[in-house]
């Protein structure tokens, strides 16, 4: 084609925290194939690609994309990089989780009815919070009094979470623009990292072609490999939101 | 060749609006060049004849023939040629200029409009400097009219109809506009039909007159119409009686309707009571007015009895007979016979 | 194109199964809406009136600033009502934030100037004559205004409807103001939204199906008022 | 004393639309219980007029004392006693019925409705079980005229003021109205002025006329306008020439504004022309009408001039002596002096 | 609070300092919002003189219908437009998606039923006279539209401005159709959903200025159309 161009779907994460700014120029220029994206939630993402409306995705909801592959409109599921979620909370900590498992954090948020913000949104940061209650051995919860869905974007999540003096899980990312949104000084501080479940690990899929002939396999391919060198890998490692390393590359 | 002369023929006309018949004309021809004078109470039907014969709508029933075919609305023959000054004339919302060759844009008609304007605002005696330039609403109501009229006038319409083109006019524009509109008859051969209130004006211009009353015509003009109810009397006399006493005979079969008319010519004046058959109606009255009908030479005379009107037609020599001038005590005479029901 | 198809099957099940979900945000919508169209009525009425009727010398003025209004993108509007009633600021104290109350108030400044310009351009249309009558019949100021009013119905219905459809299908005041809480303060637009991107288009489709008969049903019942 | 029985001073009223001067009356009042006649010709001003005496506007300059004290628009005392009938009656977009009480209920006086209702109907002669239901709409040019009038009549104000009532309704109805217009004076001593371009009319019910001309006000009542150009001779004279050929000839400084007015009082008729000095003007023209002026029993008589109307008024006496009917020829007589200028 | 008077300043800025960014967002929002004016002004005219002129058996239903479409939710708009003009959709093959012409489509959508019953109601208003005048002065059906839609332009300017307010504010359809690609088809309404969901207020203040400053600078232009 005459004009080489990739559409790709995102997650509104990758285009917040500003990681597409800083990485797409050195794609396109080392390749000359021009990439335009539209960050939406993952589930419009994945919606898209499955529509043929764009030619590559790049998600963060590993179950759901195994279940997109297996239906037939994705291949090549490719793990590029990571970053990881933490819970977050008033300082003063009325349900007193600081420092426990996340098990137990989740636990207690429940027995003491403290306020705990849900997206709500089936994105993969919600997809997330579902397993970790699961593995906390609670009934999902809906409906309680305690349990607010926002049906929003993470910011906006936090932003509730604030004024309602409430708990929430953020991926780091988020957190880190929260925080700085509010001079340093946020209200709602981390509680509850480290643990391994916690982690967020985003992959570039492409299209079928069975599914979507005119998708640009090709390029989409191109992509792929090229988040996954070696050099992308350094540029993402050595990428920095207000100071703050916030992705971990792992492709393989 | 009967037909071939007739502007306007109207077979059978029904108009309802509802369930209320407003307008029943079982047979009307309009000649062509001919200026046809509508007589008739409010109400009585001539604003709705009028919208028919500009083909502004379609009768409930009933045809009519324009030039010996029929014709509906919208169609090019009439929207062309038959025009209709409205009973409310209404202006666009532009400039006295541009509502005056609004009619001739249509008709992508557009040279020498300045001077044509000019022409029409001067036939209703208006001036061209001073009101052209005005907007719709800078003018006060007779000159709306006015107004009005000249952007009809400037169309040079085959058939021109008027509806009280005089209501809000002063008296020397009443003037201009008979002489417009026997002038628009002479020179391109307009058809006009006219309905006013104005009944000395009516006279003035019209070769003919037709009476309206509750939707029925009547071809020989000005009547005396007398609205019931009536007494009946020995089964077959009906009565009227007036305020001051004195009373109105009739003959007639028992009426539904009750209504009575009697044509003028039917009635004759005098000044004292006579001797005569019991069928002999004799009412004092008070001669009103007496108008010049400038065709005829005849004079136009109005008596009041009591509340009731009655018109009448006299000549000179009667008058100067009977030395007779508004204000003066007559007794008009007509027999019960000569009466119609309606 | 299936979505649509079965979004249309979808919003038949939705209400007759009586998803409580769907069911509270239909009564939230009709609430606020309900609640901001009785405020920007009862203020943009008169405030049409007085624009639409009298002449004065920034009138022309006074019309282009209204027309602008009608551009209020709704996000800015719920930012703006969002500093107000948020914690920090000035009316924080009245706890208005994610609440219905604070939604109903971002849309009545929604609907204010619809309702304000539409009204102002009707009167603006009526007689002169109608006007020189009712002073000549012994109107006083509150008569004239409610005669006017009343003679030009169709028209304020009009800018009635016309403020309803606005504010029956903004997202972005309910979104920042109201939060999309839910069973609390999701409205049928935000859930919309959500659906949508969470990519579940039929259910996108599906609830403004919904919200379309909810406007359905209301005009249905003000079509009473129209002229025969 | 005087002041007492006077509705209306107006002192130094001048008016104007834009830069336009319509109206300049320097003094004029109105007496309680009188009834007004306003004459003259399409934009001399007799609708700005009744608009301010409505106080529906306010003059550009001047004061208008109602009951002695200057009263301002929608101050109560107008509000509830005085009342306009426009020229364009308008009725609101409600049954006939609803239109007719508006005005009632504007006054919180509810009692009775339909009784009064169907009186005020009554009076304007249309009937209460055929028009009360109707539509705004559903009415005849004529009869929505009444309808207005009605919806004036129940108020049953301190002034009426009434411009063109009768422009579009019946001559039955014309009479109806006057009597109506009569009763109120009589029986609530009502204030009225009347506007109107129907002269026999305006004479039969006015007390007294006011001309108007250009704004300007002459309250002699109805006068005889001769407009230039004039043509100039000898310095002195002017001279119209008519399309006959007959001249008319007139003294007075040289005019900028060439308007002639020249009193009805002052033309005698003749069936000969006299010798006399050359100042007289000797116009032979074509008695046209004649209408009784009921109160005096004189006649007003019309007579044509080519395509000048002159009125004067006439007693049976003299209609008599000269054997006077409308279409006969008579002689005009007045002097060139005899003339205002304005 | 502070973010509005921040958001005051910025909106200053970006325009001063000619931001691109920001400078496409408005070219763009221009584009799409002309177009969709000129074509639902076009199409809407037309139709609202029908439904407004001509009395007909449906009349009353079909005003029902149309003031139930003035409440379609832009979501939903968008939603059926990408339905037609994806890959997989009947005029996928044309690639409207996330192009500004797929915009203009939907907001054509958008604004046609306010230009229509806005359109309609101000012609129902129109006086009998002016109907019978013109006919019997023998205007055509063609003259007979033209001369009734300029007899009430204050009404159909009113109609215009009302459309475009809600045109240029509305984000559904262009967040669904054009996928607020950044450069291409970002509009200034999503580049303010966007910089709101950042929780960049003041930015998303400022953009909302921006685009009442469009709003304001079109409705001026238009003012002498306006009665004096
Ligand atoms: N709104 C206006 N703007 C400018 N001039 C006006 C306006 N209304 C009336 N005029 C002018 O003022 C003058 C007086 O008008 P007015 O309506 O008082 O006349 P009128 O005596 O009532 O006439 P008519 O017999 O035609 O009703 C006329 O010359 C008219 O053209
Ligand atoms: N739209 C309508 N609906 C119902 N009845 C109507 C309507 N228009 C007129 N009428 C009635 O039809 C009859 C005839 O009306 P039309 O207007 O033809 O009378 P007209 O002779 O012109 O009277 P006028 O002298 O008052 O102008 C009247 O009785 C009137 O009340
Ligand atoms: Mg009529
Ligand atoms: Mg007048």
């Amino acid at each position: 084609a005459g004009n080489k161009s990739l559409m790709m779907a995102t997650t509104t994460s990758t285009d917040n925290t500003g990681l597409l700014d800083y990485l797409i120029p050195h794609f396109e220029k080392e390749t000359g194939i021009s990439l335009k994206w539209t960050a939406t939630g993952t589930g419009k993402a994945l919606k898209l690609g499955q529509n043929c409306d764009v030619d590559v995705l790049l998600v963060h909801a590993p179950p759901a994309e195994k279940k997109f592959i297996a239906k037939g409109y994705g291949k090549d599921r490719r793990q590029v990089m990571y970053n990881d979620f933490v819970i977050i909370g008033p300082g003063n900590d009325p349900a007193g989780i600081k420092g426990k498992s996340i098990s137990d954090a989740l636990s207690a948020i429940k027995n003491k009815q403290a306020i705990f913000m849900s997206r709500g949104d089936d994105s993969g940061t919600n997809k997330k919070e579902k397993i970790l209650w699961k593995n906390a051995g609670i009934q999902q919860p809906d409906k309680e009094k305690w349990y607010v869905q926002t049906g929003q974007g993470m910011l906006a999540t936090i932003n509730i979470a604030q004024e309602r003096n409430g708990y929430t899980m953020t991926d780091r990312g988020t957190y880190i623009k929260y925080q700085s949104q509010k001079g340093g000084i946020a209200p709602l501080k981390i509680l509850v990292e480290g643990d391994k479940i916690l982690l967020n690990q985003y992959s570039v899929l492409t299209l079928d072609p069975k599914n979507c002939p005119n998708a640009k396999y090709d390029l989409a391919l191109k992509f792929s490999n090229w988040m996954a060198s070696q050099s992308t890998q350094n540029l993402i490692r050595d990428f920095r939101l207000l100071g703050k390393k916030l992705f971990t590359p792992n492709a393989k | 060749m009967t037909k071939i002369n007739l502007t306007y023929h109207l077979k059978n006309i029904r108009h309802y609006y509802g369930n209320t018949k407003v307008l029943d004309i079982e047979d009307l021809k309009i000649e062509k060049g001919s200026i046809t004078g509508l007589i008739g109470p409010n109400g009585s039907g001539k604003t709705t004849l009028l919208k028919l014969l500009a083909f502004a709508g379609r009768p409930t029933a009933g045809n009519i023939l324009y030039n010996g075919r029929q014709e509906f609305p919208f169609s090019p023959t009439i929207r062309s040629k038959v025009t209709l000054l409205t009973q409310k004339p209404y202006l666009l919302k532009r400039t006295v200029f541009e509502n005056i060759v609004y009619g001739l844009k249509i008709r992508k008609d557009k040279e020498y409009l300045e001077t044509r304007v000019k022409k029409a605002l001067s036939t209703v005696g208006l001036d061209y400097q001073d009101f052209a330039p005005r907007k719709w609403h800078e003018l006060s109501g007779g000159e709306a009219q006015r107004v009005a009229m000249a952007a009809r006038l400037i169309l040079k319409p085959e058939v021109l109809l008027l509806d009280e083109p005089i209501a809000s006019v002063d008296a020397k524009s009443a003037k201009l506009i008979r002489e417009a509109s026997l002038k628009a008859r002479d020179t391109w051969g307009t058809t006009l039909v006219i309905a006013s209130h104005d009944l000395q004006w009516l006279y003035s211009i019209s070769d003919r007159q037709l009476s309206l009353f509750k939707g029925n015509i009547f071809s020989t003009g000005i009547e005396n119409i007398i609205t019931g109810p009536f007494e009946k009397i020995n089964g077959e006399s009906l009565v009227k009686t007036l305020g001051d006493g004195q009373a109105i005979t009739l003959k007639g079969p028992a009426p539904k309707v009750c209504t009575a008319v009697i044509k003028k010519d039917s009635i004759s004046i005098d000044l004292k009571k006579q001797a005569g058959d019991s069928g002999l109606n004799q009412l004092s009255g008070l001669l009103a007015s007496m108008l010049l009908e400038k065709k005829s030479g005849h004079i136009m005379a109005t008596v009041s009895i009591h509340d009731l009107s009655f018109v009448l037609r006299l000549t000179p020599d009667k008058i100067s007979r009977l030395n007779l001038y508004p204000g003066k005590k007559v007794i008009l005479r007509f027999h019960s016979n000569e009466v119609e029901w309606i | 194109m299936d979505f649509i198809v079965a979004g249309f099957i979808k919003a038949i099940e939705l209400l007759v199964s009586g998803d409580s979900s769907t069911w509270t945000a239909v009564l939230a919508t009709l609430q606020v809406s309900t609640c901001s169209m009785l405020l920007s009525i009862g203020a943009g009425l008169p405030c049409g009136f007085v624009i639409g009727y009298f002449d004065f010398k920034y009138k022309k003025h006074v019309r282009t600033l209204l027309d602008t209004l009608l551009a209020l993108p709704t996000v800015f509007i719920g930012l703006a009502v969002y500093a107000f009633i948020s914690h920090q600021g000035p009316l924080g104290e009245m706890g208005l934030l994610f609440t219905l109350t604070g939604i109903a108030i971002g849309q009545t400044i929604l609907a204010f100037p619809i309702v304000t310009a539409i009204t102002a351009s009707t009167i603006e249309n009526i007689d002169q004559d109608l006007k020189l009558t009712l002073v000549t019949l012994g109107a006083g100021k509150r008569h004239i205004i409610a005669t006017c009013l009343w003679e030009v119905r169709y028209g304020i219905l009009a800018a009635a409807v016309t403020a309803y459809g606005r504010v029956l299908t903004e997202v972005g005041i309910s979104m920042m103001v109201g939060g999309n809480i839910k069973y609390q303060t999701r409205t049928v637009t935000t859930a919309i939204a959500l659906e949508t991107s969470k990519g579940l288009f039929a259910d996108g489709i599906a609830l403004g199906i919904v919200l379309i008969m909810i406007a359905f049903i209301v005009n249905l019942s003000l079509s009473f008022l129209r002229r025969q």
